[in-house]
Parts: structure tokens; C-alpha cells; sequence
């Protein structure tokens, strides 16, 4: 069978497609996505093209609701003991739509600031994006972690707003001001996971926010760059398995989710794309490296004080959306 | 021969052409008009109504955007029109043989290779740690790198390389086809290298000069990946909001909307063009 | 102005440095896109680290080359598949529409010459848009009605092709008939005067005759499949061409594997330009 | 697969003419184009049909020929009627205007086109092309592109292409229209010649008389859809049956007059001018009072220096056009009328300038009189 | 802005002529196009360069206009030297071989041009417009577009375009090629009578002899670049001062000789085939046991049917081909040689047919003969 792989860059490593295609005799195709394109491509295949996606666990729910393009993971199918149990239910309790679990734990990481502490040491926090001290050396993405990271910035809590719309709203227009004015900071709003590396290495950009993995991949090869965590909270995200409603293989699929949970391949996973899966004893494998840049940017206080998305509610990111093309358009 | 058979050749020709237009250009468009008029009002409830075309109005990003696109691609198509004239003319009047084929293929190079790897072309030669930002480093004109891409300028630039083949090319055919005598005459009778430019050369280029504007008008205004690329933070595309109504929003409705005004505004443009040029796009088009 | 009206020697001077200037600027950006395929780097930038195939042959990490790079052979392979379908079928509905245009008349055909060139102007997305949008609904429709699932309806290689097909077609009907136009019909009566049958004096002498102008066309249409971009982009679904997996990539980031595989794209646009041009102007 | 053999044998015993036309008439929807035409071509003669540009010369071949079928008439081609044989089918061939030589072929595939549509054998084939190159005196050019000879040999090659299939019937709608002038002069005698070599039924279609008269053995002068009349060229340009074919064929004078006496077979007619002249020539049944054309050549004019007699008058030399053997001059008489001269070859009145006084002198016999016509 | 008003005044006084041009001289690399040719063209007079393809003509022509610079030689127009000078600064309009019209302008606009190029105000510019339009006989068509009239009548335009900047010099390349037979007849009649009335220098260049002959005052006929003889139609016809200007104006047998006796200015020639002839002519200085070539025109020759005298010979009719006025003979003497004579415009020797023996005599006055060149 021919597994069709809807997924991140970097979760599907060559050498593990190798490895699961020598073993099972299925064939993958990947193609790198992130959480809208997947969403929307789902949305405009009815849920068809692809046998496996992994978008992320807070939008798995909303999109169900709306849209119908997953179908219910099979547990029967799946073995449990490969996942971190806590990280099992906590993303079944929030991919449940109407009693039926949608998603499984993947690989689970933070956004937060890549940093050139050489040039810009002081940038701490996400406000401190729009400091003089780094104007025109700045990127960010301009999505919705943006604004959420902003928010916790500024002392607000956009996650507890999260059923109160007018709340949302008014929190949602206080980072517009914010990223309006901090808009002549920005040289540009990066895109892709290696777009922001090439910019923070050229050193065209020296302070960014951005994903964990990138800050410790850069680290590697320039000690002065790193991740931060950032003072008002790094932003947790797991990144899931869900069956697209009408994906064909998906014997493949749930061989493939079995085959990657394994702690080996799963520390081969966390090696190239930089972040932590949900495997139990993953972390085993993974180099001595990445693990002693992930303590240097996470401390306990830095683990306990990251905010974990909730799962998004449906017609929020309408609300969202807009703020963006605002900000977008503000000169 | 007789008229039995040449109906059925006749039917049998039709039918492609038919099939073609109405299943992939009339019903999707009918299509996006009806999905455009349909307003979301609940997760998977639908009601019709001009509401999308309203957000429009009234959301100055939208119609800004809107008016933005417009005017660059306008602004591009003027650009192309100004420095491929030249080159036409060149290619045209002043070559001959050889020299004429080589230089005129070396337009059309461009346009073999794919839109994207020619903007990655301009994004490694403008980008602060560009070739161009080194070069002029090097060569003591500034003392620090220089940004050029991110912006307006660089989209121009884009924009211009993108299209100008589609300019050059059609103003090649028609100034070939100006005899070389008309301009003798042109000067026999006493008149100035101005004059012939304007009262006999530019007048018969009119049909290469409008269709060359509407490619390269309508290659702009629809054109998504090069003010996506080269563009910086304010840099915004009506494309690249359409695509955003689709891809992240999953707003289709929305989009559709987009899509259909988009289409208005370039047929509305092309109509005027032609208009004020005279020009028929049977004429102009048909022979490119 | 022409060759045989005197200029001065500072305005022709003029001239030719600015078309110098022009073919420079039109060189610039392949030049630099072909040179910094051997920059043993990973970033298509300077500085200069040196020569190297590795964007090419290599196999280590992070120096994979374009011919071990998994996505990008795929995807090469999907971009062939789909446009030897667009233009196969551009070229044929294109023979035929420029024989019905040049050799029938009927009432409307003024109408339908303007709405076949309407794909020109229509822009490239809102072809892909509408046609992503029609052949949904179509599909939701004839789901809903029978419970049978419709594939092909939704986003897909076979939605690409027809995608691109929808207005590639007209540049190959303008191509077929404007050599149609210059066919002088009295060819074809010598040949049934010759004993021809109808078909067989098309094929004989006819279809010889717009040869250059099929191939020609085949090969803008295959040029043009291989690097349409607005279209494709809201019709693809997993097998992605090319033109959208390099852009995925320049997306997350660039490395000179983009380089390497524009520079491979670029000699064989080349060759295929070249032999179509030759082609051409051999059979004139 | 060999449909039109020549016809012989059964039929020979049988003096048929090759191509019978009667009363054919082709109808454009209102437009009458060709408009009750008959007229037999015997077998191996040169018949041309003359006519003004929109007579309907193509029109006429193109039904021959059967790319147009007609409105009514018939049409037999060696006794067997043509009315509903498609093109392909029919034992005529045709030489195009611009020659319709297959560009995407060589001159030998151009030449065997017909054989092979006829399924001959190839080696036959290529027997055949070479035999029929060389009687129209190409041997060996098969192998060249049809770019790559003159416009003389092309007319050739399109010859020798209908006559290797052997036709009854070659039709030939203007070939030389194409060529320059000398060429044109020459391939006119060689085309004669060719016809007489094949000894094959030619209608050629022209609108330049001194092609029709030059190789014909009869001539069609067509006007308007139909046949004026039917003739050798002599008839045709001496006998002139109308006022139509003395005005189209060849060059003359037309003076409108009236006609003031009729005695016998000599009209005496008084032109709008009010000078006399005097014709013995068939009137067409002209009674006094009546408006009539009289036509007069160019060379059936003496000039003299003096003089008196029938038909003299003196006048002032207009202009003098040197041309040559072909050197004329123009007249005015004393009642205003310009009259057309040809300056005698032998040299005589070379010396003639403007404004000098001559007189002029015609043959009552070597005019021609036509009542006046509407137009 | 009026960079050339007719120079007048100052220069009448002294008459020059129009146009001068000495020595000129044009090499393309090592091709030589036009070589040392000298001449004068007088005020108001017409002026034809008649040759075959390729000669040089229009090189000649467009170095007169400015388009092409001499290698070498002075051009000068009434007086002043025209080298450097760029084309629209030249007092000489032309006449383009495709007449050049501006097809985006209305013929109003066309005639207009260079008056609006000297800036003269528009009322003045439409007034003589219309006034030139009328001279060339197309009054208020200023209005229509340039394909909305005939081929004659573009060409009025294209001449009207010119004479209204009243240049000095009016030059005209093969202006009537692209018509047709019966319309360049007319147009060459009507060139001569608007140049009459016009009053302006024409220099008119043509490989058509017949409308060289018709309408010059003096004709320069060239070959290979160079001028071979300048006189008026009728020397360059009857006194053809080389053997090229013999052959290719009018209609000539060409006949291989050697000269076997000289008396006087008397020669006596044997052909190839062994006849004998006299001739008495400017003979170039032939002398005994030289090979000559003899040009005889077709209607130089007489028909008999018996006689003897100078120059009779018996021959056989090999064809006739009737062609109205201009039909002719060709008739085979004993030693073979082949002989086109004009059949007499009388009538007589009108029934000659293939086969029957004739006589035929010639003038020795009316040949021309010269030493045989290479080719
Ligand atoms: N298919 C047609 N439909 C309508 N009218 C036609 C058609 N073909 C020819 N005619 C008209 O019939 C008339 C005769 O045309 P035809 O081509 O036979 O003339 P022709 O004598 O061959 O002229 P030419 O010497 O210019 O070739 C013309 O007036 C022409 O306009
Ligand atoms: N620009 C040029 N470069 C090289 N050779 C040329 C050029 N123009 C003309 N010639 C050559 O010079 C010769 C004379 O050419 P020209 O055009 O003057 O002839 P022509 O007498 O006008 O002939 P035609 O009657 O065919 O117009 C020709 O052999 C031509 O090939
Ligand atoms: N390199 C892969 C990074 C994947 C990040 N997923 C982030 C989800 C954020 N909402
Ligand atoms: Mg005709
Ligand atoms: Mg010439």
C-alpha cells in the first residue's frame, strides 16, 4: 500500500521512510504542510488525497465540527504502549468531537524566541521584539501564535478567554496595537521552520520568535544563538496523528504511527526534527546535544510556566484572522 | 463532399470546443458566482446573499488591497511597456539575420524556466546578504549591506522580468511586420525621428502594444508568487488574499467573492483598454 | 532609427549600451541562480565556499543532492505525467478548434472566438478557484446522492491537468490556427483532384503542413504545464509538481538543491526551446 | 483502386467529344455565377475560356473539376456524367493558380501523390515519375524540394503531377498568372507544346487574351456567367460577335454612333462628333436611327498625308507614344473624337510629333458595328 | 522648419541642371552595386534608369534620396552637393515601389504629412491637400482610408503626397510594378501627363522597357552598375550603342556572325549556318574574320513570297503564333537558323500556316551589329 503523509517538515526523515518501507512493504509520499494548508486542503479534498495527517491537537476538534474530514482513530489499532500516557489522554480529551477521539500524540514542542544573544541578549520576552535596540533585525510569523504570545506578553490571558468572544476581541485588539506599532521593527514575517534559520544564521535577523527546534538546530553551529523561552511563557503545541475521512491505507497509516512510536525511531525523529515525540523512553536515543540545549533554554520554572494550547474553539480564528489582515494591511 | 458528412465533421469539431468551455470556464465560473452570493452563518449553514461582497466595502484592507494590486500591476504593465519598447524596436528594425534570431531568443529565455526559480534568481541577488548588496560593498558604494528586497521596488522588479517577454514578443511581430519603407517615406518626406515615432510607428505597434499590456496587465494582477517572495511586511497581493481566504481561513465564500471581483476588475481594465486603444481583443489576442 | 537614416554616433552608443543593460538584467538572475548551485554552502548566498557537486550527487546530510532527493524526482515524475497529458490534450481540442475557426462558419462564432480567448484573460488562480469550487459542489452533489465517492472531483493530479489544460489550450489553438490560416485550401482540393480522399487529404497533406505548428505547440505546452504555478496551486492534492514542491521548499527555506534543480530545469527548457525553434524554422 | 483507366476501347468506335457541358448554371445563393453555359471540347484540343476578372471562369472549372457541384445542367466527361462523382473520382485533373504543389514534399512524392492514391505499386511508382519528369523535360529532379526550382519548372512539375495519372480532361485555372512577364511569355509557347506533346484535352482558364490567342485552337470569351461566343482566335479576334468580345479581346477603338443609311451590307453612320464613316461589315440587323458601337483596331488605320476617299479624315496628331514596335499615336479629328493608331512597322511616319496634321484612312470592312447596349 | 522652399531667385540666372550626379560610386563589401555613373537630369524633365533586376537601380536611386551614402562620386541637387546631407533634408520626394502609404493615416492625413513635418499651420496644410488631391484627379476623397480606393488611385496619392512639398526632384522606384497588365497600360500614360503638368523633375527607374520607352524624355539604360547608354527612347530603341542595350530594349533576334568582308561602312557577316548578310550600320569597328552578334528586329524583317536581293532568304514557317496585332512568325532558313518575324499588321501573310515556304528581306540599314563579347 502507499502511504500518503500529510505532515510537517522534518517528521518523516528519509532514512525512517527507508527503514519503514523495508520492513512493511509500503511505500510513503510525503508532502510538508502546516496546520491551515492541511486543514485546507482536507477541507477541499472532503477529506480525501491523503491516508495520514498531523496537524496540531488544538485544531483538530473545530475543524471536525465544521468540516467532517477525519475520521475516529481505531485504538484497537493502535499500540497505546508506545505514547507517553499523559500526553495520550490529554490530546484524546481535547480531539473528542461528539464522544469520538480524532487524534494521537506525535511530537510536542514550544514556540517561543530564537535569540542572537551576541547582538540582541536583551530580547527576553516577546514585546521585546519591538524594541529600538533591534529595529529592522526582527521576524516573526504573523499567525495566530503571534498574537497569543504577544498577549501573555502584555500581561493578558488569551487562552482563558477562549469562550468569551468580547473578551477574545478586546484582547485580539490590544495586540493589534501592539504589532501595528511594532510593525516598522519587523524585516519580514517569515514563513517556513528554514526560513527563519537562514535569516537568524545570515544574520539578517538576530531576534525572532519562532519554534524550540530551530533555535537548537542554529545553536549547533552558532553557540550565540539559541532558544529562549520567553518570560511570559513559551507556548506549547503537540503535533498529532489523525486519519483524513477518507484516507485508503489506513492499515499503512496505523502501521506507520506503530512504527515511528518506537523509542529508536522515534529518537531518530527528535534528532532531525529537533523536537520531543510522545514516545515512552524516546528521549533515550537522542543526542547528548540537543538535550543539553533543550535544558539550557527550559529550566523547571520555564517547563512549568509553558502554556499549552487549549483546543480552539470553532469561529475564533474568524475573529483572529481578521486582526491579522489588519495588521497586515496597517502602514 | 456531400453536406451530410461535413455536418457530422462539423459536430464533431464543435463538440471539444464545447465541452472545454462550458465544463472548465463557464459552469466553474457560474459556479464561484453562486458560491461567492453564499453567506456563512453557522458551521455548515449557508445562506444566499450579498454579505461577502459587502465585507468587501467595507473592510478597507480588502478594497485597499484591491486597489493596491490594481495600480502596481498597472504601474508594471507601464514599466514593461516603457523599457521593452525600446528592445522591441531594436530586436525589429535594427537587426537583421542572426543577430535578430539570437537576440530574440535570448527574450524569450526567461520564459523557459519556471516563474519561481527567477524569483529565487532576484531573491539571491537582492536580499541583504546578497550578490548585489556584496557587490556594492565591495566596491565602496556603500559601507554597509543594503536591503532591497522586502518591498515594493523588488515586487517591480519581479513583476517587470516576469512579464516583459509577453511585451516584447507581440511588439516584435507587429513592428517586423512595419515595412522599413513606411519610415524611409517617413523621412523623405521631412520628417524628424519624434515624429515618425509617434505618427507612424507607434500608431501601427497599437494592436502589439495592447495585447502585450493586457498579457502582462493580467500576468500581474493574477500573479501570486513573486509579491509573495520578493514582497516585505506591507507588501500585500490581492492573490495572496484570495489564497488566504481559501487556504487559512477556509473562508470560500469569502474568497469566491475575491475571485469574482478580481475577474471583474481585469475585465473591466482590459475593456477600457481597448476601448481607448481602438482595439478589438479578437484582433489584438488572436494573433499574438 | 533604421540602419539606412544617418544617427549620431552618441544616440546609437546610447542605444546599444541600454540593450546591453537590458539583456544583462534578463541574464542576472539564471546566471545567479545557475552559479550558486556549485557554492559548496547551504545557503544560495555569498560568500563563496568553494565548488561542489554535492547539490547534485551528494547523499550526506545536509549535503543532499537533487538526484537522492526523494520529493523532488517524485515530483519531477508527477510534473512530466501532467504535462504530457495537458499537452496532448491541448494540442488535439487545439487542431480541432483551429479547423472549426478557420474553416467553418456559424452563427456565434465571433462569441465563441472571444470566450475561447478568455482564459488569457482570466487570472490564473481564479481559473484554479473556480474549478476547485465547481468540481466540489459536483462532487458533494453526486455523493450526497449516491454514497459513491468521486475522486477525481477533488483536488488531484486529474484536476491539475484539466486545470492547466483550461487555458493552455487556447495558446495552442492560437498557435495551430494561425498556421492553419496561411494552409492554402487549394492544396487540399489537388490532393482530392488526385484521387485523396477527404481524411486522406487531411492527413497527407494537411496535418504535415501544421506540424511544425503542433510541435511547436506541444512544447509551449509542456513548458508551460511544467512551470504554471497559480493554477495548480489550489488543485493539487498529494502528488505535488514541481513548480509547488520547489515553492514548499523555498517556503521552509532554500538551499542550493533549489539551485541545482533550477539549473537542471533551465537546460532542459533550453533544449527543448532550442529544438522546437529549429524545428520550425527547418519546415518552414 | 484504378477507377478512371482512360476510357477506351468500348468507346472509340464512338466519336465522343471528352467534355461535354450543357446548359450548366451555378447559383451563389442570388448571384448567378455561371449562367447556362454549354459548349464540347473534342478530344485532344487546346479550348481556353476568356473572360474578364469575376466571370466566372473558376467557378465553371472548379464544377468541372467537381469541387462545386452545379445548380442545374449536366456535365459528361468521355459520355459518362460527372453530376454527384466527388473530385476524387473523376477522370479530370487540375493545375491550381499558384500551382498548389505540396510543400511538405519533394517534387518526386509530389509527382506520385495520384499513384499512390491509386495504391500503385511503389518501384512502379517511382518508374512512372521519372518517365513523366522527363517529357516535361525535368529528368532527375525528384529528389529536390519544391523551393528549390524556378517558377517555370514548378509550372512543370505541377503538369507533369496530372499528367502521369493520365487524365481525359487537365484543367488549368490562370497557371501563368504567377509569373513575370518574360517568363509568362515563354511558358505560353511551351505549355503549347506540352498539350500537343500529351496530346491530352486542355481547358484553360485565362484572363489575358494574348494567352488564349497565342495556344488555343478554340476560345470561350465569357461575360458575366456566360459564353459570348465560341471560336478559333482568329474568329474570336477578327469576327467578333459582340460588342463585348471586340471590345475585350484585343485593343480598339469604340466610337459611339448613329446609324444615318443602310444600303446592302455598307451602314453609313454618323459618330456623336458628327463625322461621317462608312462599314461593310455584318450589321447585326442596324436600321437607320438606331444607336450603334463601332469598334476599329489600332492597326487597321493607315495614316497618310493627304488624301480623300471613304473613311478619311484628317485630324491633329494628340500624343505620340513611342513604344517600339508597338509605338502608336493619337488623333483628334476635327469633330473632338481621339482615335487610336498604330504606327506602321516600317517606319513610316516615325517623324510624326505633337500638333502635326495627318490624315487617316480605314477599310469599311475591317470595322466592326454592334447596336448600343444599355452599358 | 522650411529647410526647402524650391531654391529660386538667386539661381535661375544660371541654368543648372536638377539633379547632377559624377562618379558615383556604391560598394556593398566587395560587391560593387553601382559603378562611376555619371549624369544630368534637366528641369522638368522625365528621366528613366531602365535595367534588368539586380543592376544597381534602386541603390542608385536611395543614394539620390539619402538612404544609401556613395562610397565614392558627388551628388548634387540644383547646384548643392546632397553628400552628408540626411534624407529629410533633401529637396527629392519619392515614390516608393509599394508607394509606402501610411496605412494607420486617411489619405488626407497622408498627404499631409510633410507639410505638418514643416510645421505649416492646418488650415493651410487641408487647403493644399485638397488642392493637390484635385490636381492628381481625386478630388475630396481626403476623408477615405487608404484601402478604400484602387490601386491607380494609391498611386495618384502617393504621388500627391510628394509633389505638395514641391520638391525638386521627384524619384520614382518601379512605382507601377505591383499593378496589373491593364491598369500599368493606363497608369504609364497618366504618370507622363501629371509629370507634363506638374512640370517637375521625375527620375524613374524601371526594368520594363515598354514604360521607359512611353514615357521619358531621356532614358539611361544600366547593366552590371554601370550606365551603358543615356538618349531619348527612340535612339536608345533604333541606335543602341552596346549589344546589351540591343537585346534588352525591344524585341530582337540575336544572330552569331563573323564578318567576312568590310566595304565602307558596309559589312558583310556569315551567320553560324553558313548565310550570308550585308548590313550597313555603325559597326564598332569590326573587322575581317571577327565574331559579331547581329540584332534584328522582329518587324524589321519584311515577308515576300519570292525575290531576291540584299539580305533575301527563303525559309519555312516552324510556327505561327496569332496574337491579334502582335502576331509573328518564326521561320527556319536553309542553314537552320531560326528567324521571329512580325506577321505585317495589314493583313497580309495572315492565312501563313506551319509548314509553307516564304521568303523574308531585311534593310542592311536596319541591323545592328557588334563585336562579340565573352558571353
Ligand atoms: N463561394 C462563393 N459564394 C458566393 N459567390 C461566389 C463564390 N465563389 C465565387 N463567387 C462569385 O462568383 C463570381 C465568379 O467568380 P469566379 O471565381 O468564378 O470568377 P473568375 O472568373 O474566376 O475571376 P478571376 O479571374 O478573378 O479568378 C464572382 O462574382 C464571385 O464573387
Ligand atoms: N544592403 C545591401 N548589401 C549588399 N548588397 C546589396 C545591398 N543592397 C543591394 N545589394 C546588391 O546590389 C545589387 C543591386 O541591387 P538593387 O536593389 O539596386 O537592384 P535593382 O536594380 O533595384 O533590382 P530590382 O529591379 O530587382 O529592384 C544587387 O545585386 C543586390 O544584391
Ligand atoms: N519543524 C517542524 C515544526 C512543527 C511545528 N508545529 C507547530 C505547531 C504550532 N501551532
Ligand atoms: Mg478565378
Ligand atoms: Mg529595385
Amino acid at each position: 500500500e502507499t502511504l500518503r503523509l500529510l505532515t510537517w517538515g522534518g517528521y518523516a526523515p528519509d532514512e525512517v521512510i527507508a527503514m519503514f518501507e523495508a520492513e512493511t512493504g509500503h511505500t510513503v509520499e510525503v508532502t510538508t504542510s502546516n496546520n491551515e494548508e492541511m486543514i485546507a486542503k482536507l477541507r477541499a479534498t472532503n477529506g480525501g488525497g491523503f491516508d495520514l495527517a498531523q496537524p496540531s491537537q488544538d485544531r483538530i476538534a473545530s475543524a471536525q465540527e465544521e468540516f467532517g474530514i477525519y475520521k475516529p482513530i481505531d485504538m484497537s489499532k493502535v499500540n497505546a504502549e508506545l505514547f507517553i500516557p499523559s500526553m495520550l489522554s490529554a490530546t484524546a480529551g481535547n480531539t473528542t468531537y461528539e464522544g469520538e477521539v480524532y487524534g494521537l500524540p506525535h511530537v510536542w514542542g514550544t514556540s517561543g524566541l530564537v535569540v542572537n544573544t551576541a547582538v540582541a541578549g536583551n530580547v527576553t520576552d516577546y514585546t521585546d521584539l519591538c524594541d529600538a535596540s533591534v529595529a529592522g533585525q526582527v521576524s516573526y510569523r504573523l499567525k495566530r501564535p503571534t498574537l497569543i504570545g504577544f498577549a501573555y506578553s502584555m500581561g493578558l490571558d488569551p487562552f482563558a478567554a477562549y469562550d468569551d468572544t468580547d473578551a477574545y476581541q478586546s484582547i485580539l485588539d490590544e495586540v493589534e496595537a501592539t504589532l501595528t506599532e511594532c510593525k516598522p521593527n519587523v524585516k519580514t514575517y517569515w514563513d517556513g521552520g528554514d526560513e527563519i534559520q537562514n535569516l537568524l544564521r545570515s544574520g539578517e535577523v538576530v531576534a525572532s520568535m519562532a519554534w524550540d527546534t530551530g533555535g537548537w538546530q542554529l545553536n549547533a553551529d552558532n553557540p550565540d544563538i539559541t532558544f529562549v523561552a520567553p518570560e511570559a511563557g513559551a507556548l506549547g503545541w503537540i503535533d498529532t496523528f489523525v486519519l483524513p475521512a477518507r484516507g485508503r491505507a489506513d492499515d499503512a497509516a496505523y502501521d506507520w504511527i506503530n512504527f515511528v512510536m518506537q523509542p529508536e525511531i522515534a529518537a531518530m525523529i527528535t534528532n532531525t526534527a529537533g523536537n520531543f515525540t510522545a514516545a515512552v523512553d524516546g528521549d533515550a536515543g537522542v543526542s547528548a546535544d540537543l538535550k543539553a540545549r533543550y535544558q539550557g533554554s527550559f529550566d523547571q520554572a520555564a517547563i512549568d510556566n509553558i502554556k499549552w494550547y487549549p483546543p480552539v474553539p470553532a469561529g475564533l480564528e474568524a475573529l483572529e484572522g481578521a486582526t491579522l489582515d489588519r495588521i497586515n494591511a496597517a502602514n | 463532399m456531400t453536406s451530410d458528412t461535413s455536418r457530422l465533421g462539423f459536430y464533431l469539431l464543435l463538440a471539444p470546443i464545447l465541452l472545454w468551455l462550458v465544463v472548465l470556464i463557464i459552469l466553474p465560473h457560474i459556479g464561484l458566482f453562486v458560491v461567492s452570493i453564499s453567506e456563512k452563518i453557522g458551521p455548515r449553514e449557508y445562506e444566499t446573499g450579498f454579505g461577502n461582497y459587502a465585507a468587501f466595502f467595507t473592510e478597507p484592507l480588502y478594497w485597499r488591497t484591491f486597489a493596491r494590486t490594481a495600480i502596481m500591476s498597472i504601474v508594471a504593465t507601464a514599466l514593461t511597456l516603457i523599457l521593452g519598447f525600446p528592445i522591441a524596436y531594436y530586436i525589429a528594425k535594427l537587426t537583421r539575420g542572426r543577430t535578430k534570431t539570437t537576440l530574440f531568443l535570448m527574450c524569450m529565455i526567461p520564459f523557459w524556466v519556471s516563474e519561481l526559480v527567477r524569483t529565487f534568481g532576484w531573491m539571491i541577488l537582492l536580499r541583504e546578504t546578497g550578490v548585489i548588496s556584496n557587490a556594492l560593498q565591495y566596491l565602496g558604494v556603500v559601507d554597509g549591506p543594503v536591503e532591497m528586497l522586502y518591498n515594493d521596488a523588488a515586487i517591480m522588479v519581479g513583476l517587470v522580468y516576469t512579464s516583459i517577454l509577453f511585451m516584447v514578443v507581440p511588439l516584435v511581430t507587429t513592428l517586423d511586420s512595419l515595412d522599413d519603407s513606411l519610415i524611409e517615406a517617413g523621412y523623405d518626406l521631412g520628417g524628424s525621428s519624434t515624429s515618425i515615432m509617434r505618427e507612424i510607428v507607434i500608431p501601427h505597434a497599437m494592436p502589439g502594444i495592447v495585447s502585450g499590456c493586457i498579457v502582462v496587465f493580467m500576468l500581474s494582477l493574477g500573479n501570486y508568487l513573486t509579491p509573495i517572495l520578493l514582497g516585505g511586511k506591507d507588501s500585500l497581493w490581492f492573490t495572496g488574499m484570495i489564497y488566504t481566504q481559501f487556504i487559512t481561513r477556509f473562508n470560500w465564500e469569502l474568497g469566491s467573492a475575491f475571485g469574482f471581483l478580481l475577474l471583474a476588475l481585469s475585465s473591466l481594465v482590459v475593456f477600457v483598454g481597448l476601448k481607448l486603444s481602438r482595439q478589438s481583443l479578437t484582433e489584438t489576442m488572436g494573433r499574438t | 532609427m533604421i540602419p539606412t537614416v544617418p544617427q549620431p554616433a552618441f544616440t546609437k552608443w546610447c542605444y546599444r549600451a541600454y540593450v546591453t543593460a537590458f539583456f544583462i538584467y534578463l541574464a542576472l538572475p539564471l546566471t545567479v541562480v545557475c552559479v550558486f548551485a556549485f557554492n559548496n554552502s547551504v545557503f544560495p548566498s555569498l560568500p563563496w565556499e568553494g565548488f561542489t557537486l554535492a547539490w547534485f550527487f551528494g547523499t550526506e546530510a545536509p549535503f543532499i543532492g537533487v538526484f537522492h532527493e526523494r520529493a523532488i524526482i517524485r515530483s519531477i515524475g508527477t510534473s512530466a505525467f501532467v504535462a504530457m497529458w495537458v499537452s496532448g490534450l491541448a494540442v488535439a481540442v487545439g487542431t480541432c478548434n483551429a479547423f472549426l475557426f478557420v474553416r467553418h462558419d456559424f452563427r456565434g462564432k465571433g462569441l465563441l472566438y472571444v470566450l475561447m480567448l478568455l482564459p488569457l484573460i482570466i487570472p490564473g488562480v481564479i481559473l484554479g478557484i473556480s474549478i476547485l469550487v465547481f468540481s466540489s459542489s459536483v462532487a458533494n452533489t453526486l455523493e450526497d446522492a449516491t454514497g459513491m465517492w468521486f475522486d477525481g472531483l477533488r483536488p488531484g493530479l486529474i484536476l491539475v491537468i484539466l486545470g492547466q489544460f483550461s487555458f493552455i489550450t487556447t495558446f495552442a489553438t492560437l498557435v495551430i490556427s494561425a498556421r492553419l490560416q496561411k494552409f492554402d485550401p487549394s492544396l487540399e482540393e489537388a490532393a482530392l483532384n488526385l484521387g485523396a480522399s477527404k481524411w486522406g487529404a487531411i492527413r497527407q497533406i494537411t496535418l504535415p503542413f501544421l506540424l511544425p505548428a503542433i510541435v511547436a505547440s506541444a512544447v509551449v505546452s509542456v513548458l508551460m504545464s511544467f512551470e504554471n504555478f497559480n493554477t495548480t496551486l489550489m488543485l493539487v492534492g498529494s502528488d505535488s509538481p514541481l513548480t509547488i514542491t520547489m515553492f514548499d521548499k523555498l517556503k521552509q527555506g532554500s538551499t542550493p538543491v533549489l539551485n541545482a534543480v533550477s539549473l537542471l530545469l533551465i537546460m532542459v527548457s533550453a533544449v527543448l526551446g532550442m529544438m522546437s525553434l529549429l524545428f520550425q524554422s527547418r519546415k518552414r | 483502386m484504378v477507377p478512371f483507366l482512360p476510357c477506351e476501347g468500348a468507346y472509340l468506335s464512338v466519336p465522343h467529344p471528352d467534355l461535354v457541358c450543357s446548359d450548366l448554371t451555378k447559383d451563389f445563393d442570388a448571384f448567378r455565377a455561371v449562367d447556362h453555359v454549354s459548349f464540347e471540347v473534342p478530344q485532344g484540343s487546346f479550348f481556353s475560356i476568356l473572360g474578364p476578372s469575376g466571370c466566372g471562369k473558376t467557378t465553371l472549372l472548379r464544377m468541372i473539376a467537381g469541387f462545386q457541384s452545379p445548380t442545374s445542367g449536366d456535365l459528361r466527361i468521355k459520355g459518362k456524367s460527372m453530376i454527384g462523382v466527388p473530385p476524387n473520382k473523376r477522370p479530370v485533373s487540375m493545375v491550381f493558380q499558384h500551382l498548389a504543389l505540396f510543400p511538405t514534399m519533394n517534387i518526386g512524392d509530389n509527382v506520385g501523390f495520384g499513384l499512390r492514391q491509386r495504391g500503385v505499386a511503389k518501384s512502379e511508382i517511382k518508374k512512372r515519375v521519372e518517365e513523366v519528369l522527363e517529357r516535361v523535360g525535368l529528368p532527375g529532379v525528384s529528389q529536390r524540394r519544391i523551393d528549390q526550382i524556378s517558377g517555370g519548372q514548378k509550372q512543370r512539375v505541377a503538369i507533369a503531377r496530372c499528367m502521369v495519372l493520365e487524365p481525359d480532361v487537365l484543367l488549368l485555372d490562370e497557371p501563368l498568372g504567377a509569373l513575370d512577364l518574360k517568363l509568362r511569355e515563354h511558358m505560353k509557347v511551351e505549355l503549347k507544346s506540352l498539350q500537343a506533346a500529351f496530346n491530352t484535352t486542355f481547358v484553360y482558364i485565362t484572363h489575358d487574351q494574348s494567352e488564349a490567342l497565342v495556344m488555343s485552337d478554340n476560345i470561350a470569351v465569357m461575360n458575366r456567367g456566360q459564353f459570348e461566343q465560341i471560336g478559333t482566335p482568329h474568329d474570336v479576334y477578327h469576327a467578333p460577335s459582340t460588342a463585348f468580345v471586340a471590345g475585350f479581346v484585343g485593343d480598339a477603338n469604340k466610337i459611339d454612333a448613329k446609324v444615318i443609311a443602310v444600303n446592302g451590307a455598307v451602314l453609313t453612320l454618323a459618330s456623336e462628333g458628327g463625322s461621317e464613316m462608312k462599314i461593310d461589315a455584318p450589321s447585326g440587323g442596324l436600321s437607320v436611327g438606331q444607336r450603334a458601337q463601332v469598334f476599329l483596331r489600332p492597326e487597321a488605320i493607315e495614316l497618310a498625308t493627304g488624301g480623300d476617299g471613304v473613311n478619311v479624315s484628317g485630324g491633329v496628331v494628340e500624343s505620340v507614344l513611342f513604344n517600339g514596335a508597338n509605338s502608336s499615336v493619337t488623333i483628334k479629328d476635327q469633330s473632338g473624337n481621339l482615335l487610336k493608331v498604330a504606327l506602321p512597322q516600317t517606319g513610316n511616319f516615325a517623324n510624326l510629333r505633337q500638333g502635326d496634321s495627318v490624315f487617316t484612312r480605314w477599310d469599311p470592312k475591317q470595322a466592326r458595328c454592334y447596336p448600343a447596349s444599355g452599358n
